[in-house]
This record gives C-alpha cells, sequence and structure tokens, in this order.
C-alpha cells in the first residue's frame, strides 16, 4: 500500500459561471481502519479561495500551517489577499522544496479571482507540477472513481446550485466505491457574493 | 476350392494340413473382383492408372477417387475393398508424416512398402483381425529415382518396373511387357496406361467405369497429382480408341 | 528470465439491464504497455438470441473462453434442442471459470441478456467465476471510472426521489436513456484512460415487447453510429416472439 | 438369406469368393429402416425422408439431423448407432470451427465416418454399425450430397435413396438425374418427394406429419428467416405442407389418420 | 543487463485493469502465474526442458495491407544475443500458396512450427479435395496453437504476422499472433521494436492515407520502415526480404538492402564543446 | 516482447538500469610517427539505437584522445576531468603533455573507482619523446602500453582477425586499412556496434580526421540468402532428396 493510500481522503474542486465548488471528504483511517468521520481536509485560505489538501495526514497539517504561515507573510508584504493563481504557486514552490523527501499530499485549489470574479482550479502532484485546469480537478484516493464521475456530469457555465449539486454528486458516487474515503463531505461553494458550506451525509461503510 | 467347408479356413491364424492359409487367399478373391490398376515406372517418373468401376450412374464424375495421395511425394492405388484401401491411406500418411518428423526429409518409397507390408502382415496373423482386402500399387520419385512397389494382402511387396493388379491383370501384364522402359517419357506412358485400362475393360461384361491417371516425376515438379485435365482428355480419347481398334482386330 | 503466461490488454466492457431490454457494450482498443495493437478488435460476442457476453483482461484468455462457451452452447442445443437459457449460461460460465481455478482465466466477464421472464439481465464476473445477477456492471481498465457514475445513474444512489412515495426502480429506464448513459460512460472513459477509445460497440439485446425507436434514433444522432441486426435470419427463423439482438458501432477518440 | 452357413459368423472372416458376410448383413439393417432420399442440384443439396409411428399414439421418429450450421444427416437402420456416429459428427465439425476457424468440408466429415465403419468391419469383437447415411451439405466447392454405409464406404451421388423399398425410388431418380443439377429448390424438392412416394407400400401416402425435407443452400421462394448462405434447416408439418400438397395426393387425409405400424428398426431375426 | 524481461512492460502504466473490483491485484490475488503451476513431478521432468528464453533471435516483422492485398517484410539476421550470428536466415515463410507468415524472437521455434505448417499442409494435400486452407484458416490455427503452447507453460517463444489474400473471396488477412497466444488483425501490424518504430510511420503512411495504396508505393514504405529500423534497432540488419500476396499468388523477393544517409555525421565531434 | 537472448557483454553488465551503454567497436593502433584510432558511431540503450552518428572519439588534448566504451556517462565525466588536468598540466609545465601522463590520470581515476565505474579507455596520442604510443585500461581499472589495441563488446569478434593481420613496422596508410577493416568486421557481427567509422590519425603534424559512412563500409564475404528454402528444407536437399512445395 503505497503511503498516499495510508490516510484517505479524497478532493474534487469544479469550475461553474461565476463561481467554483471544492468539496472532500471527512474520513480519515489508518490502512483499512476508520478513526474519524470528522477530518476536514479542505481550508479557507483567503474569503475566496479555498485548498484541500488529500493525502498523508500529518503533512496535510503541516502543509495546512505552513500556507497559512506564508499566506499571512504575503498578505503583511504585498498588503492585500493573495490571488488564486499566485497562491497555485505557492503551493507549487512549497511542495517542490521537498522534491527529494516530499510531503504526501496532492492538493487542489479552488477560488475565485478577487478582481474579476473569475473562476480558478487548479491541482498539483506531490512534488508541485502544476496542473490548470477548466473543468474540474480531483485528488486523492477515489481520484479516478471521481473522474469517471466528473466527466460525465460536468458541463461549462454551471449556475452555483447546479455546480454544488454536480460536485456533491461526482464526490459522493466517487467516494462510496472507495474504501479509503467517504464517511461524510463538506462542500464549499464559492460565488462573489458569498461562500456557501454544506455538509453532507453519506454511507458510513 | 476344394477345402471350402472343411473348417481349416475360417481364420487368418489356422493352417491348412497342406499349409496354407486360406483367409488369405480368400483375400486375393477380393483383389481379383476388383477394377483394374497399374503402374508404370519410366526413366523420369511414374504413372499410376486406375479403372474405376461405376456402381451407379447416380455417382458424380471425379470422385470417389481410386488413387490417393499419402504424402507429395507418394501416390497409392489399391484393388480390393475400397474401404481398406482408404484404411490403409490413413496408415501411409501417418507412416510417411512419422518419417519426416524424425528424419526431416521425405520417406523412400522402399522404406514405406516395408512398412506398410509389416502392417498388412500383421492383419494375417491372428484370428481376432482379417487381412485387408486390397493389393496395393505405390508410386514415388525421389533423390532414388522414379519407384513402383506393389503390396498383396499377404504383406509381401516387391518393387516394379511396370505391374498390374485386380481384374484385368493378367491381360494389362502382357501389354505392360511389350513397353520399352529405357525409351518411355512419362507423357507416353500416361498414354500407355490409359490404353491399356481401356483394352482390359470389356464393356459387354463390365459396367461403365471412369479412367483415372496420376503421375509424379519431372513433368509433375515432383508431386504427385492426377494429371492435368487437357493430358488426361488426350489420353483417355486416344486410349479409347486404340482399345477399341484392338478388339476389333480381334 | 522467467515465462509470464499473461498479459493486460486493456479495453473496458459494461452491460446495463432494462426491463424489456439489456445493453451490453464495450470499447475496441486493443493494447499492450503504450502500444495499440488493434483499434477494432472486439469484445462482446452474441452467444444467442437472449444471451451476450463481454470478456475483458487478457485478450486471449477471454477469446479462448467465449470459444468454449459458444462450444459448450452448440453442444447444448444438439442434446436438449433448444437454446441454454441465461440463467443456466451465467452457472456455466461459473464453473468453467472455476475449473480454472488454479490457472485461472485472467477474464472479466459480463453476461447480458434476456432472462427467462423476459426481463433484462445482467450477471457480473470475477475471474475465478464468482458471479451475481445485477442490474448493472462495468469491468475492464476503466472499471473505477465507470461504476460509480452507474451506480448513480442506474441504481440512483445518493440521488432524492422526487416522489418518494414513489421511488425510482433500478433496471426500468428506457432504452433512450440508457442508450444515452452508455455513451457518455465511454466518452468519458476515453477522455481520462489511455486504454479506453477507437470505437464503441453497444449490443442491446431485446424481448419483443421493446420499443425500438430508439436505436432507429440514436443513429440519426450527431455522431454517426451504424446500426445492425445480428443473426437478422435466425430471428426471422425463430419467429416474432423471438428477442432481437442488435449491434449500434459509434467511434470513440483515438488519441 | 442365401448365405447361412459359417462364413458369416463374423466379421474377421472372408469368404471363399472374398466377401464379408457380416457387413453385407449390416448393410440388410439399414434396408430395414424407412426409406430416406437425397439429391443435389448445382445450389442445393436436399434430404427427404420418411417418418415411421409406432402407432396411433406414438410420435414419428425423427429421421433426419442437423450436425453443422452448413450439415445434416438422414439416417435409416439402427437409430442408437446413428447416434454414436451422429454425436461424433458433431464433435468433428467443432473442432473444424475451433481449429481452423472453417466449416468441415463434407466429403472429410464423412471419410472419418466411413475411417471408423471400415475398422468394425476388420476386427472380431465389434460388429459393423448398423445404419446408412445420407449427408448433405455444402462448403467451399458448392453443395454436396454423400452416401455413407456401415462397409466403410462414402460416395458422392447427385442423387441417392437408402432404407426400405429405396430401389423404387433410386429408379425414379436414375431416369431423371441428369435434370437435377440445373433444378430450383422447388423443382428439386418436388422430384424428391417423387421419388420417395416411389418407395411407399401401396396405400401409403406423403402427409406433412410423416414427411421432412431437410435443406442446405439459399433460401426458396416459400421459405423465410433462412441465412442467405443457406445453412441447413428441417422443414416439417406446416412448413413441408406446400411442397407436399403440390404433389396433389388424394388420400391424404386417410393417410393421416393411419400410420404406418411398422417399427422404425429392426435387427435381423 | 537487469532490466525486465518484457520491453513492453518498460515504464508500464499503472492500470486499474489491474486491480479487480475489490482493489486488490488479481495477478498475486490469484497467483496467476508460472511458479504456481505444479510441474509433474516424475523421473524424467528434469530433463524435460521448456523454453526458457529465446536463444537464437530474429528482430521485427512488419506488414501491411495494400489495395491488392499483403505485404510483409523482415530482415535475414539471426542474432546470438548481441551477435550478428547468422546472415543469411529467411524469416519469412509461405504456408500453402495464398498465406505467408513472417516470424520474430526464437529461431529454432519458427523451424517447429514451420514443420507444423508443413505437414498441416501436405494433410491438407493428401485430402486431394479441392479444399485448401486460406489465410483465414492459418491464422486460426496458429493462434490455437500458440495459446495451447502458453497454456503448457511451454510456450513457442516467438511473434507472429500472418499475411494473406483469400484466393476464392479475395479477402485479405492481416493478422498478429505471440507467444502469448494474444490475436489481433489490423491494417498495419509490426512485433517488437517496429511496434514502436515503424507503427506510427505505417500508421501516417497507410491508415491515413486518402487514396488506395497501390503496389509500388507499398513497397516504399516497407522501404522507408525497414530503413528506419536499421537505423534504430540494434538487432537488425540492412539485407531484408519482402513478401507480397495478393489474389494471384504468393512471393517471397531476394533479399535488398536500402540506401542510408551517414554523409550528415562527419562533421560531428565529440559529445559537447569538442570542435577537433 | 523482449527477443534479446541471456549473452550480455561484460561491459553492458555492469551498466544500471536506463543507463545509456557505449556497446562498442574501439580500435588504437601505432604506427612509426603516430598513432591511428578509431571508432563505430553507435549507442544504444539495451538494443535501441539512442544515437547512430555518435563520435567517441574524445579530444583530450592536442595530440591525445581517447576512445570511450562502457557507460558514457562515466567515460565522458572520466575525461573531462583528464582534459582539465591536462590543460591545467600544459600551461603549468609549458610544453604538451606525454601521452603516457594521459594514460596515468585515466589509470588513476578508473582504478581508483572501480567499484563505481563501468569504463574501458583506449589513450592514444603522439609525443616528441615517445612518438606515437597506445595504453589500454580497460574495465577494473589496470594500464596496459600495447602496440594495438582494441575495446568495447565487438572487439571480442575481431582478436583473431587482429592477430593473424597485425604487423611490425606497418605505414600511416596500412595502418589507417588495418583500422578501418577490423571495425567493419566488428560492427558487422557486433549488434552493440554499427553505424560509421570514424578515424583520427595523430602524428606530429596534427590530427587528421577520417570518416567512413555506413553506407561505404568495407564489405567481406556475406552469405547468400536462399530465397523460399528455410533451413531445415535446405538440410533435407543438401542430402540430395526432391523437396516438394
Amino acid at each position: 500500500m503505497s503511503i498516499m493510500e495510508y490516510n484517505g481522503g479524497s478532493v474534487v474542486a469544479m469550475r461553474g459561471k461565476k463561481c467554483v465548488a471544492i468539496a472532500g471528504d471527512l474520513r480519515l483511517g489508518n490502512r483499512n481502519m476508520s478513526l474519524a468521520a470528522n477530518f476536514e481536509k479542505v481550508f479557507p485560505i483567503t474569503q475566496k479561495l479555498y485548498v484541500g489538501l488529500p493525502g498523508l495526514a500529518t503533512d496535510v497539517l503541516t502543509l495546512r500551517d505552513t500556507f497559512r504561515f506564508r499566506t499571512n507573510m504575503y498578505k503583511l508584504k504585498e498588503g492585500r489577499e493573495i490571488e488564486p493563481n499566485t497562491f497555485a504557486h505557492l503551493v507549487s514552490s512549497t511542495l517542490y522544496e521537498r522534491r527529494w523527501s516530499p510531503y504526501f499530499v496532492e492538493p487542489v485549489v479552488a477560488g475565485l479571482d478577487p478582481n474579476n470574479s473569475e473562476p480558478f482550479i487548479a491541482a498539483t502532484d506531490l512534488i508541485g507540477c502544476l496542473n490548470f485546469a477548466k473543468d474540474f480537478v480531483v485528488s486523492g484516493t477515489a481520484s479516478d472513481k471521481m473522474f469517471g464521475m466528473a466527466e460525465s456530469l460536468w458541463e461549462p457555465d454551471l449556475e452555483a446550485e447546479d455546480l454544488f449539486e454536480t460536485v456533491s454528486q461526482t464526490l459522493l458516487n466517487g467516494v462510496d466505491r472507495d474504501a479509503l474515503s467517504g464517511w461524510g463531505a463538506v462542500v464549499h461553494l464559492i460565488t462573489p457574493e458569498k461562500i456557501i458550506t454544506r455538509s453532507l451525509k453519506s454511507r458510513m461503510d | 476350392m476344394s477345402s471350402i467347408g472343411t473348417g481349416y479356413d475360417l481364420s487368418a491364424s489356422t493352417y491348412s494340413p497342406d499349409g496354407r492359409i486360406f483367409q488369405i487367399e480368400y483375400a486375393n478373391k477380393a483383389v481379383e473382383n476388383a477394377g483394374t490398376v497399374i503402374g508404370i515406372r519410366t526413366k523420369d517418373g511414374v504413372i499410376l492408372a486406375a479403372q474405376k468401376l461405376l456402381d451407379s450412374k447416380l455417382l458424380v464424375s471425379g470422385t470417389a477417387k481410386r488413387i490417393l495421395t499419402a504424402d507429395m511425394h507418394i501416390g497409392m492405388a489399391s484393388a480390393g475393398l475400397r474401404a481398406d484401401g482408404k484404411h490403409l491411406q490413413t496408415r501411409a500418411r501417418e507412416e510417411c508424416k512419422n518419417y519426416r518428423d524424425n528424419y526431416m526429409s521425405p520417406i523412400p518409397l522402399k522404406h514405406l512398402s516395408d512398412r506398410l507390408g509389416s502392417y498388412l502382415n500383421a492383419y494375417t496373423l491372428y484370428s481376432s483381425v482379417r487381412p485387408f482386402g486390397i493389393s496395393t500399387v505405390i508410386s514415388s520419385c525421389d533423390k532414388n529415382g522414379p519407384q513402383l512397389y506393389a503390396i498383396e494382402p499377404s504383406g509381401l511387396y516387391w518393387g516394379y518396373q511396370a505391374t498390374a493388379i485386380g481384374k484385368g491383370k493378367q491381360l494389362a501384364q502382357t501389354e505392360l511387357e511389350k513397353l520399352n522402359f529405357d525409351e518411355l517419357s512419362m507423357r507416353q506412358a500416361v498414354f500407355e496406361a490409359a490404353r491399356i485400362i481401356h483394352l482390359v475393360h470389356d464393356p459387354t461384361k463390365d459396367k461403365g467405369f471412369e479412367l483415372e491417371i496420376s503421375w509424379i516425376g519431372k513433368d509433375s515438379q515432383y508431386k504427385h497429382v492426377h494429371v492435368p485435365a487437357q493430358l488426361y482428355d488426350e489420353a483417355n480419347e486416344l486410349g479409347k480408341t486404340q482399345a477399341e481398334s484392338g478388339r476389333m482386330q480381334e | 528470465m522467467s515465462f509470464s503466461p499473461y498479459t493486460q490488454n486493456g479495453g473496458t466492457i459494461l452491460a446495463i439491464a432494462g426491463k424489456d431490454f439489456c445493453v451490453v457494450a464495450g470499447d475496441t482498443r486493443q493494447s499492450e504497455g503504450f502500444s495499440i495493437q488493434s483499434r477494432y478488435e472486439t469484445k462482446v460476442w452474441r452467444l444467442n438470441e437472449k444471451a451476450t457476453i463481454a470478456a475483458n483482461g487478457f485478450a486471449a484468455d477471454c477469446k479462448q473462453l467465449v470459444k468454449r462457451v459458444k462450444w459448450r452452447l452448440e453442444t447444448y442445443k444438439h442434446a436438449h434442442n433448444r437454446e441454454m437459457p441465461l440463467k443456466s449460461i451465467a452457472r456455466m460460465v461459473q464453473t468453467m471459470l472455476y475449473g480454472k481455478r488454479f490457472f485461472p482465466f485472467y477474464s472479466y466477464v459480463i453476461i447480458g441478456g434476456i432472462d427467462d421472464d423476459g426481463t433484462g439481465a445482467v450477471y457480473g464476473f470475477d475471474p475465478v467465476g464468482s458471479y451475481e445477477r445485477e442490474t448493472c456492471r462495468a469491468a475492464g481498465a476503466a472499471q473505477s471510472l465507470l461504476q460509480p457514475f452507474l451506480d448513480n445513474q442506474i441504481y440512483f444512489r445518493n440521488q432524492q426521489p422526487a416522489d418518494p412515495t414513489n421511488p425510482p426502480i433500478p433496471g426500468t429506464l428506457p432504452l433512450d436513456n440508457v442508450l444515452a448513459i452508455v455513451t457518455d460512460s465511454f466518452t468519458g472513459a476515453t477522455e481520462r484512460h489511455i486504454e479506453v477509445g477507437d470505437a464503441l460497440e453497444m449490443y442491446v439485446v431485446t424481448n419483443s415487447n421493446c420499443d425500438l425507436g430508439a436505436l432507429q434514433q440514436i443513429t440519426q444522432s450527431a455522431t454517426k453510429t451504424d446500426l445492425e441486426q445480428v443473426a437478422r435470419e435466425e430471428a426471422e427463423f425463430n419467429g416474432p416472439k423471438s428477442c432481437k439482438t442488435f449491434k449500434l458501432l459509434r467511434q470513440l477518440k483515438k488519441d | 438369406m442365401v448365405f447361412r452357413n459359417s462364413y458369416d459368423s463374423d466379421n474377421t472372416v472372408f469368404s471363399p469368393q472374398g466377401r464379408l458376410h457380416q457387413v453385407e448383413y449390416a448393410l440388410e439393417a439399414v434396408r430395414q429402416g424407412s426409406a430416406a432420399v437425397g439429391l443435389r442440384s448445382n445450389t442445393h443439396a436436399i434430404l427427404l425422408t420418411l417418418k415411421r409411428s409406432t402407432g396411433e399414439l406414438a410420435s414419428y421418429q425423427q429421421k433426419a439431423f442437423k450436425i453443422d450450421d452448413h450439415l445434416g444427416i438422414a439416417i435409416a437402420g439402427l437409430t442408437s448407432d446413428a447416434r454414436v456416429l451422429s454425436n461424433y459428427m458433431r464433435n468433428q465439425a467443432m473442432s473444424s470451427r475451433l481449429l481452423y476457424g472453417r466449416p468441415i468440408p463434407v466429403n472429410r466429415i464423412v471419410s472419418q465416418i466411413a475411417e471408423k465403419a471400415q475398422l468394425a468391419t476388420q476386427q472380431y469383437g465389434r460388429r459393423p454399425y448398423g445404419v446408412g447415411f445420407l449427408v448433405i451439405g455444402q462448403d467451399q466447392t458448392g453443395p454436396h450430397l454423400h452416401e455413407f454405409s456401415p462397409d466403410g464406404n462414402a460416395l458422392e451421388y447427385v442423387a441417392m435413396s437408402i432404407g426400405a423399398r429405396s430401389q423404387m425410388a433410386k429408379t425414379y431418380l436414375e431416369k431423371e438425374h441428369d435434370k437435377l443439377a440445373e433444378c430450383s429448390l422447388d423443382e428439386l424438392i418436388h422430384h424428391g418427394l417423387q421419388s420417395l412416394k416411389a418407395s411407399l407400400q401401396q396405400s401409403k401416402t406423403l402427409t406433412p406429419l410423416n414427411t421432412s425435407i431437410a435443406i442446405v443452400g439459399p433460401p426458396g421462394p416459400n421459405e423465410s428467416g433462412v441465412k442467405s448462405e443457406g445453412s441447413f434447416r428441417i422443414l416439417e408439418g406446416d412448413n413441408a405442407k406446400p411442397y407436399i400438397d403440390a404433389l396433389g395426393q388424394e388420400e391424404q387425409t386417410q393417410a393421416q389418420t393411419q400410420p404406418t405400424q411398422q417399427r422404425d428398426v429392426t435387427m435381423q431375426e | 543487463m537487469n532490466m525486465s524481461n518484457n520491453f513492453t512492460s518498460w515504464g508500464r502504466p499503472f492500470t486499474d485493469a489491474k486491480m479487480d473490483m475489490y482493489g486488490g491485484d488479481v495477478t498475486q490475488r490469484y497467483q496467476l502465474g508460472a511458479q504456481q503451476m505444479t510441474v509433474p513431478d516424475d523421473k524424467f521432468s528434469e530433463g524435460v526442458q521448456k523454453t526458457q528464453q529465446p536463444i537464437v533471435t530474429g528482430t521485427s516483422v512488419i506488414g501491411l495491407k495494400f489495395k491488392d492485398g499483403i505485404m510483409l517484410a523482415a530482415d535475414n539476421l539471426a542474432s546470438y544475443g548481441s551477435l550478428a550470428r547468422f546472415k543469411d536466415i529467411q524469416r519469412l515463410y509461405g504456408v500453402g500458396s495464398n498465406t505467408i507468415i513472417g516470424a520474430a524472437g526464437d529461431m529454432s521455434d519458427f523451424q517447429h512450427v514451420q514443420h507444423q505448417l508443413d505437414t498441416l499442409i501436405t494433410d491438407e494435400y493428401c485430402h486431394d479435395d479441392g479444399h485448401s486452407l486460406g489465410p483465414a484458416q492459418i491464422y486460426e490455427y496458429m493462434s490455437t496453437l500458440m495459446y495451447h503452447r502458453r497454456s503448457q507453460l511451454n510456450p513457442l517463444w516467438n511473434a507472429f504476422v500472418v499475411g494473406g489474400v483469400d484466393p476464392k473471396s479475395g479477402e485479405s488477412t492481416l493478422a498478429y499472433v505471440d507467444l502469448l497466444g494474444t490475436t489481433y488483425s489490423a491494417p498495419t501490424i509490426g512485433t517488437g521494436y517496429a511496434s514502436m518504430i515503424a507503427i506510427p510511420l505505417l500508421r501516417r503512411l497507410v491508415e491515413d492515407r486518402q487514396e488506395p495504396l497501390n503496389k509500388e508505393d507499398a513497397l516504399d514504405i516497407i522501404k522507408t520502415c525497414m530503413k528506419v529500423l536499421f537505423y534504430r534497432d540494434a538487432r537488425s540488419l540492412n539485407k531484408f526480404q519482402v513478401a507480397t500476396i495478393t489474389k494471384e499468388g504468393s512471393e517471397i523477393s531476394q533479399s535488398m538492402s536500402v540506401d542510408t544517409e551517414w554523409g550528415f555525421a562527419e562533421g560531428i565531434r565529440g559529445y559537447g564543446g569538442q570542435t577537433q | 516482447m523482449d527477443l534479446r537472448s541471456a549473452m550480455t557483454h561484460a561491459d553492458a553488465q555492469r551498466l544500471k538500469k536506463g543507463e545509456v551503454n557505449l556497446g562498442t567497436s574501439i580500435m588504437a593502433v601505432e604506427f612509426e610517427g603516430g598513432v591511428v584510432i578509431g571508432a563505430d558511431s553507435r549507442t544504444t540503450m539495451g538494443s535501441y539505437i539512442a544515437n547512430r552518428v555518435t563520435d567517441k572519439l574524445t579530444h583530450i588534448h592536442d595530440r591525445i584522445y581517447c576512445c570511450r566504451s562502457g557507460s558514457a556517462a562515466d567515460t565522458q565525466a572520466v575525461a573531462d576531468i583528464v582534459a582539465y588536468h591536462l590543460s591545467m598540466f600544459s600551461v603549468q609545465q609549458g610544453e604538451r603533455p606525454n601521452t603516457h601522463t594521459a594514460a596515468a590520470l585515466f589509470n588513476q581515476l578508473c582504478y581508483g573507482n572501480k567499484d563505481r565505474l563501468s569504463a574501458g579507455i583506449i589513450v592514444a596520442g603522439y609525443d616528441k619523446e615517445n612518438g606515437g604510443s597506445v595504453y589500454n585500461i580497460p574495465l577494473g581499472g589496470g594500464m596496459f602500453k600495447q602496440p594495438w589495441a582494441i575495446g568495447g563488446s565487438g572487439s571480442t569478434y575481431v582478436y583473431g582477425y587482429c592477430d593473424a593481420t597485425y604487423k611490425d613496422g606497418m605505414n600511416k596508410d596500412e595502418t589507417v586499412h588495418f583500422v578501418k577493416n577490423t571495425l567493419a568486421l566488428a560492427m558487422s557481427r557486433d549488434g552493440s556496434s554499427g553505424g560509421t567509422i570514424r578515424m583520427c590519425v595523430i602524428t606530429d603534424d596534427g590530427v587528421q580526421r577520417l570518416f567512413v559512412p555506413g553506407n561505404e563500409l568495407p564489405q567481406f564475404w556475406e552469405p547468400q540468402v536462399n530465397v523460399n528454402k528455410p533451413a531445415h528444407q535446405l538440410a533435407m536437399e543438401a542430402e540430395g532428396d526432391i523437396m516438394v512445395h
């Protein structure tokens, strides 16, 4: 079993029309044994920017704190909030610093551009190779299952509520076929006006 | 035959008091009732010809061949029980295949004759089987030149310059003895064979028949095949007229 | 250098049952490693008027398995003077697979067709013969991409029924919906899996009540889809009550 | 029997004339079976069989069997022997498709059973098969009709009949045989029925119940649902009726209520 | 060299196909593989030699479909490891008059297969009944043979390309069968190196072509491919034969070679900054 | 499917996974007044020809070259280090280094790192003191002075030819001819060698480059292919049997 599958967990992000959504499951496990059903892996960076960090739980927490530290430093130096695109590059370079002893996390970034509310999503591998997608990105132990879901369900210019439904279905049906993800989920829907965060019930097996 | 009913003729494994095995002789009877087969060995090939008696006019012409092939370079024609002939072909095919498998080369005809002779002989030794009711002429042409053998129901086999078996054996042999084998080409031999088969056929006594001719040698690229249709037609026609005029003279 | 008697030849298959039909589909790409060996090598075969089989995994094993199944069906027909029923075929395939438990066919099998009472049926197998009747099943290289989607669309997983007193029943979707789901499944898998693509074969096994309008409709869709009735003469010979099998062929991306 | 002597007790004994009496008796068993007729044109090969029923309440005995898509047989003689041989043929036919992907050539499958039959004429402890076949099929070289008989022979015919009173049928066929090649399917069937009718005892007639017609070759005008390449099929009952009606038989109704009383198969008594 | 014995497995994708529906690796779950097999353990079993690896080997075979039939090519080299051991080996072989097979892999196994096919054709000849085995039948036979041997864990260590045209129907067959019994047919086929080096060329020049491909152009394409294979395959030889099969029959050419281009190399110096 | 045999050359066995191999034919021969070096141009990874026009004749100093076999990376690294030392040497000493000096440096590097390197190098050059000279530093890092040296996987096929052909006192043209023929023979038998022949004639006057394109290599006896007749059939015909087909 790969170290990437040690704790389990999955994240998906999608672009909609003037909105993005990012969702992650809540499972924390030790290989096949589930330990907790409240382990969030998606964290706010700014008012309009979230990062999802599926992977090895200890690295998830380390990276969450690292990113909080670095975005705070950015804010202090620059006097403004970090933009999604900039943050994606921060993620990338942070991971690449550990090129030869990496963090076992494959982050997903989702947010709205503070200037024009353009939706932005990106994902990287565990050493920071960036992938900017126009449609959706998935990561974690159910990534292949969610790819199949998203590829069939997603369509361009979804309105916020439709996007919510799409991302939820992608995540839920994906993690239901993954023994290492699931046990509830959280969806963040980021619109220019507000952020809607909803908890989803799911199968607990 | 005086021995009929004496009880010494009911099994291949029984001698009569005068040292004969009647079952083999009876098997020869089956041969003597069958259509004639002749073989001619020329300097660069061997010809087989057969008189295929037609039991029914409903038969499809050109089928139920009497001249069979046991390997690319081996031809065989049997006179006697047709099904026994087919059986022997299957055995011959196996012998040829085994030889090729073992030695990666085509079987010499002498070797095949020996193997088939032994096989036929084995069927004359036990009461649980009967002898083959066939004599078989086999032909080949390889590095040892053209070869012609005939195998009898007893398993005895001999090499020949030319030979005949079946109904018209006597007459055919007389005709064959007249040929000059040093001069004869394969093509000429085809015509001679056709003539002789027609000659031994008595249209007043016998049923209708179909002539079959095969050859192997230089003219057939050393493969055993039935002769080409055009040559066959020529030989068949000429043979028929020659035989008719021959009978007229008698 | 020890000899391994197996390889994987990619591709993916799925089957979905309906009330009066069953769709069995597979892509036609055959690959080994990164090489596409052929762009048109079938993975789906009609067995008889009521049964169609799809096999995927190590192509040589799959083809051998199908050959043997056909042999057994032919023998059955000679002995009993009728076609082997679907459920019996499924059980037979299980014993054939388990019969090679210690040198298995590396083959994921799905059988789809019409069962004894005329409803669509799908049987899914693992390589050593564990099997189950289902409403739908995906297998092969892109199984993990497709199965969640089928859970969602066919079993209505994670969906709230609009009318909770009258929830939708899996296996009752109309043919046009099912064909659309199959097509979407494969175009999706083609996008995200390198071993899936080239063309899609959909075998539609229908009982005599099935409305075939959807088949005609799909041939008029934007993407060219060819429709052909498999073993048409046999169906005619068996009369109007017999089951018909249709084959739809649609191109997928070739990259 | 003419030769009731010690040369006919088993098949490992030649008679002084070089004959095998046991084998000839086996041929006699074929003649005890009900008649079957086969004919071949340039496009088709067909079989027509006369089925027997053991009584009013009994069904008619099947006489024609499918071997493979391109191949079928009609039998006369011991049904159980026919079963053994036809199972063998079906296996051989399937093997050919499995190993070479080709329908087995008709002459070869007939040769194969003929070879089996020959072995049974040469060894002590086995009796010759007591059944004869007419085999029809089509392959690379067109449609074919073969007769298989227990003496180990397998010959190809343009038309042939086997079974009880088959000589009458044969006489008809010999008279008509040169016309068959160019016949349409319907004409061929007509000739076949005429020939089969000729083999009937007086007071017997052909009916859709006691007659079956087996065909290989392209579908005829009265047929539907036949593969264009013309796989083997058997027409019985309603499917055979138009052809039999075309014969214009008057006593049809009478025959239907009075099935023949003979048993299908009788061993030498 | 310490590399995987299967060159197609270099850098293989990690496929989900390998995983069964429960997420396990089926090849391990069911212990698929040679070591699992029970070998009959009699007094002679240690004397029984099964092909464990190819020894004298031929490299790629290529084949394409053109307007009138099939064209195949294979070079004349049989290697012994990296030694160019035999340079006069014909790897194309006629089976009957309408089929030609091309063989890559172990040459002793190839000779065995030739013998099997010879027997088959001789059997067919002896029937003397107007029936013959066309390419599709030969292909089926070889598939069965190869799969059978792999199932005995005693494979014939070859990859074959079967090409032919049925003389009656005019239908052409171009197909592949290898030591695992894997089979497929396609308009262009290449074994081993050719599947990586020649196939992209062939697909572009043959499959993407709009107008029908005539014999002359087909030969040019074959030569181009053989040239590139000679450039890039260290077990190849610039001496090869071409087989052409049409409805009229089949033919295997004399050995030929292609012009190669080396002039541009004259000015190349060293591996980096070197200029002299 | 891998169709390679188990037989691999000693050089290749030392390679790491995926490493580029100079399975090679290289050669150097002294003559009166200089030295001729030569090499084929094939670079392989397994049996894939990664480069068909490689230049394996590596400049070390004005009148010193080396021919490299083994790992491309290792030999390039070693050659670069030696070239660096010699350029420092010549600047400091104010004269060209002797060939022996270069060989000694190679020797130290190869011997001192024998467990880590796969490098078989022939050093050849001209110096006023010794004229043309050839040093062979095979796998393991020993140093051997030889009148002629061959190396790389292809060399195993041509030792006999060299023993039979080499004579003392050959002139330049004879030596070039000898090198060219030897390499062509090695290339024709060794799958890991091939492409073109590159040679350098190093004399007091300078370094002269010679080039033989891959389509103009010396030709030797080649067996004729018997069309349509596989080996086992030929075996039958040898007996004089008549073959059918």
